[in-house]
């Protein structure tokens, strides 16, 4: 993959994309994991992967995967609401768990961490077959103290997996500070396991970007996994209707003062990439098309109980 | 004698205890200033926070479950919110030793520990998954179900004093749905189901919210005549044997319900027991009522068609009457 | 047909079914050079590694059989070894996700996965813990339990062809306890019992050692004019419901073994199958066998005590017939 | 705990007692795992640890750990054998699990890492009591591979517990290599998680113990955990019997002659601290001691099979 001059547009579609998608469910469901704050970061991870590439995404963050991944909005959305047009059928939620015909590995038990193994796993199946494809695992700050984060990047770098690990470090574990829940440095882990491990401002998507190009450029080439810590910060609540009465109101203000597509977008007007036009065009567009698929996604059909079929839970022999 | 909810008759208990015993203290994800999802530890961190015995964890639930098995090992009485029961999987190996240091130390080494779960097809979407089964085949460890707020209150103190590890279940269907009289002076153990209702034609075995399902269906079936006794079995692990075969030889019918999916489900024991121990009083075959062999679904629709109902309970009642 | 230990049998099959597909891969600790304790996969290092489809991993039981799920996931046939079952509790957490994934991704997800592990009480003295059990409790997963050579063969070769997580169990006591026929044209499909004996007056239910102890029981039965019918399980999850009923409904009595501890056994799942369905066919109790509810004992004496032996299956089944 | 005068003799009484144990139980026991070659490690870690400490030791050494805590070595022998008159009464196995009631944790469903996290609970439990008292969590360079390895570090030293992680780290895991499980580094691991950790020569009693006294007088001053790597090698196999067909001869006898015993006599000769006498005293004496009570331990009964209560497996209510 190398950095086509779409990029800078691209990147800022997936960073207002998952903004507008945020928006919209948060409004509907309570219990949606917001985004706010992260858009760089999550669309600088995701941003142009190849087609055979596997994601283990953050949960906070996997719809965005999915969409960087080629799925379909609408589908997706279905997919938040359990409807039974959804990729899962209805049986299962799109917001923690996307498509793994399009190459997202989810949360299907409800447990962060595992999906770290299985990303590695997709990464040496890539190695066995000789493909360049490459396996992403992503993680939060909290999450990384999982034993599965530690024995993922040992088992990655001794095998010497096409893999690249990520920490999108929002500082937070529902309300569980930084430093209440994560000792020393997770840069300085990655580095420990002997991996090239770099942290990087995850509120500047082009750094993310950068970062994301060298190591997976690195993994294409058989040199072994990497890891990037993107330093950033959750101005959204735990879950939109999280109550919040945990967090310094102060700290939540200066942080959305540093907003990440503010950001970029002063920083592609004034190096002359995009007109204001040009942007707020891109905007409207996706508002449109975000609450089009969703109004669809609303009015799917539900899934039908006397269809929930016990069978469907064993995969048949193929003919 | 006090009114209230489910959630606040376990932290109402465990606050008790820690009054009661410097060496209680309680740990796991966001208990602290957060009080725990679905406020499961509210207020513990504005009374006993600043003597250090509300302890936050990072996301490690092996090792601070595993935290706690030390500190009962070496004289305190951890009570761990593992949040949800949804991450069992992860605190197997943690139980499994916890449960074999009394017998495996020759008699030497006690493990007070308590591990709180919810869990549940309920109003929080999500975290339904009901594991407890698994710890049916782990010896050493107990199991603990309540299904109303006073036998919550009596449990969780029973089991804070219980000298073994014990899985305590909160169910989130149950959880803030309604106050109820909680008795303080309820004497405390482990080990005893009670009969939620007394009938003659049918046993009904369940636990949790299957209980309280149960106890409804019991009273649309007493309009049509049939007598059900409702057998709350509170602790799943190990099982009340005395009273369970007590109530199917007097009425000769055994209905088993379970909230995990039917295969392996802890209700399988109950079952087996029946058809050992009661068979010869049994006037009709067991029937077992639980959810299909598939994971929790998601979608509102298919959960509730998941569970066992009152309206099914009710049936299967009927077809056992013949 | 050839002449092979379990051993032989399970690695031959392995061998087999990767010279058949270069998706299959195997994958463990010592493995490699080592062949993996008892010989586990002896020789496969030395026709398949240099192809790096035998591949050795650090200690990280989640993260290796995660890999497995992943690669599993994306195209290949991995066949994991856990060494021991009694590492089954570090796995949970894999086998749940990997149980659920066909179901929750609307049936686009296929997981072609076999782990392997060695237990049961036998010469390796120690590691015998036999946690099966857990697994039956936890939706999307199969259980294989081969009590011969044969059927090692024929079963691993299935496994390895199901598109399923699959626990595939290896007895110790049997791993190297004698040659038998191996019949490498066997039809290959999993979730069928079989009858390991004929007999008209019991049933006796059972898997992997206890089959073969039910087996030597049932000599003996013979010798005093009990006819006992051996029904080997075989695949444990999901159980043959179909040949497990038959088997009562003909002989009327069932005697179920376990060599897990009886509670919470899936020993119980066949139990209460058979009150369930079977009741009205039934002219006794159902007999349950198990080792008591406590871990497995370390010294000899004890071990030995622990499981149910031939001549407790014996007086069990005299008792049955009243 | 200052070094008392005592402290070298103790220590060679150490290294000794574990080479003669290791002698005597595995010409019986084909299943016992050596402890050639890592006596000064074992030795240097576990001499003068206070009452009311708690050790997790790592499985090979837990007998030697055992001992240092004033448990009673027929009793243990008679554990390995699973004889009656053992600490658990032959229900479990003391070569991996010693007495909880001296302080030791042990193996008790057989996995190694989880133990970790039980030595962390004893060092929360210390400090919440307000004792001086800590804990060591010992583990195997395969071990470190393990998840809990990483949470129990990452726990104890963001709760701050008075506790020491040391790796005795013998190069191998059964027959796989460090580097083929192990990327990076332990020690750095340690650090990455914010607490001084180094390496040692694990050969050299003198180092090993020094460091060890640094960390837990850090431990007990309640300045939080460290962790220390002893680098030595396993001249033993995996265990007796084993054919050790994976592993060049060389490189065993190679670290052979670096044999950790005959270097610290050496030293304690040189140095003028004992006289080759005294050595071949306390040699003589303990290959008396260890014969004796192994053979007393061969003829304690066994268990009574009909004894075996399943009623033991629950603790009763204290009356
Ligand atoms: C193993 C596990 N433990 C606990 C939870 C419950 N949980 C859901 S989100 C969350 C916080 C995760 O923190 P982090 O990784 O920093 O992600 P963030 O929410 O900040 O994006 C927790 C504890 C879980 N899903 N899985
Ligand atoms: C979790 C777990 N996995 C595997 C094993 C089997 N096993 C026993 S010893 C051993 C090697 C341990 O290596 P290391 O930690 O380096 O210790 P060493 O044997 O070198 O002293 C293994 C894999 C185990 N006991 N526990
Ligand atoms: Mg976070
Ligand atoms: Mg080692």
């Amino acid at each position: 993959m190398t950095k086509s001059n779409q990029t800078p547009q691209e990147l800022y579609y997936l960073m207002v994309q998952t903004r507008t998608l945020d928006r919209v469910i948060g409004a509907h469901d309570g219990h949606w994991h917001g985004l706010e704050g992260e858009e760089a970061t999550i669309a600088g991870i995701y941003h142009g992967l190849q087609k055979g590439d596997v994601i283990a995404p953050h949960y906070r963050g996997a719809v965005s995967a999915a969409l960087a991944k080629g799925a379909d909005l609408k589908t997706l959305m279905a997919g938040c609401l359990g409807r039974s047009t959804a990729y899962h059928k209805g049986r299962h939620r799109s917001d923690i768990c996307g498509p793994p015909e399009l190459g997202l590995i989810g949360l299907y038990a409800g447990s962060l961490g595992p999906p770290l193994g299985y990303a590695a796993g997709a990464a040496l199946a890539a190695k066995l077959d000789g493909r360049d494809d490459i396996a992403l695992g992503v993680f939060g700050d909290g999450t990384s103290s999982r034993g599965d984060c530690h024995e993922a990047m040992n088992m990655a770098a001794v095998l010497r997996l096409p893999m690249v690990f990520v920490c999108q470090n929002n500082q937070i574990a529902i309300s569980t500070e930084l430093s209440a829940g994560v000792a020393g440095s997770i840069t300085a882990r990655g580095a420990s396991f002997g991996m090239p491990s770099a942290e990087v401002d995850g509120n500047d998507v082009i750094a993310v970007k950068n970062a994301m190009d060298e190591a997976t450029a690195r993994a294409r080439r058989g040199d072994g996994p990497s890891l990037i810590e993107c330093k950033s910060y959750r101005v959204a609540g735990h879950f939109y209707s999280d109550a919040e009465d945990y967090r310094d109101r102060e700290e939540i203000e200066r942080w959305r003062a540093k907003e990440p597509i503010a950001r970029f977008r002063a920083y592609l007007i004034a190096e002359g990439i995009q007109t204001e036009e040009d942007l707020d065009r891109i905007d409207a567009a996706l508002t449109e098309e975000v609450d089009t698929a969703f109004k669809m996604a609303l009015e799917d059909p539900v899934p039908e109980a006397a269809l929930l079929a016990p069978d469907d839970v064993y995969a048949e022999a193929r003919p | 004698m006090t009114r209230m909810t489910f959630q606040q008759a376990t932290v109402a208990a465990i606050a008790d205890e820690m009054r009661a015993d410097r060496d209680v203290f309680v740990m796991g994800e966001d208990i602290g200033r957060f009080g725990g999802p679905l406020r499961s530890n509210a207020g513990l961190f504005e009374e006993f926070g600043a003597e250090g015995r509300v302890i936050d964890t990072p996301i490690s639930e092996g090792t601070f479950v595993g935290v706690g098995v030390g500190a009962a090992m070496y004289g305190k009485r951890p009570v761990v919110d593992l949040m949800f029961l949804e991450f069992l999987a992860l605190v197997m190996q943690q139980f499994l030793d916890a449960g074999a240091m009394h017998y495996y130390s020759g008699g030497t080494q006690r493990v007070p520990l308590v591990v709180r779960a919810k869990f549940g097809v309920g109003p929080f979407h999500g975290h339904a998954y009901d594991h407890h089964s698994w710890l049916m085949n782990m010896p050493g460890v107990k199991i603990v179900a309540p299904s109303n707020p006073d036998d919550a209150y009596a449990l969780m103190r029973a089991a804070i004093r219980d000298d073994n590890p014990v899985l305590f279940l909160e169910h989130m269907a149950l959880y803030h749905a309604g106050k109820a009289e909680v008795d303080d002076d309820t004497p405390l153990s482990l080990g005893k189901a009670s009969i939620a209702r007394e009938g003659t034609d049918l046993s009904i075995y369940a636990s949790a919210l299957m209980t309280k399902r149960a106890l409804a269906a019991a009273k649309v079936l007493a309009e049509d005549g049939i007598s059900a006794e409702v057998v709350d079995l509170r602790t799943i692990s190990p099982l009340d044997e005395a009273t369970i075969l007590t109530s199917a030889r007097k009425t000769g019918r055994a209905l088993v319900l379970s909230e995990a999916i039917g295969r392996g489900s802890s209700s399988n024991d109950v079952a087996a027991l029946l058809a050992e121990q009661a068979f010869g009083d049994l006037k009709a075959p067991i029937r077992r009522l639980a959810p299909p062999n598939i994971p929790t679904p998601f979608a509102r629709e298919l959960e509730r068609e998941y569970l066992p109902s009152e309206d099914r309970i009710v049936s299967a009642a009927k077809d056992l009457m013949g």
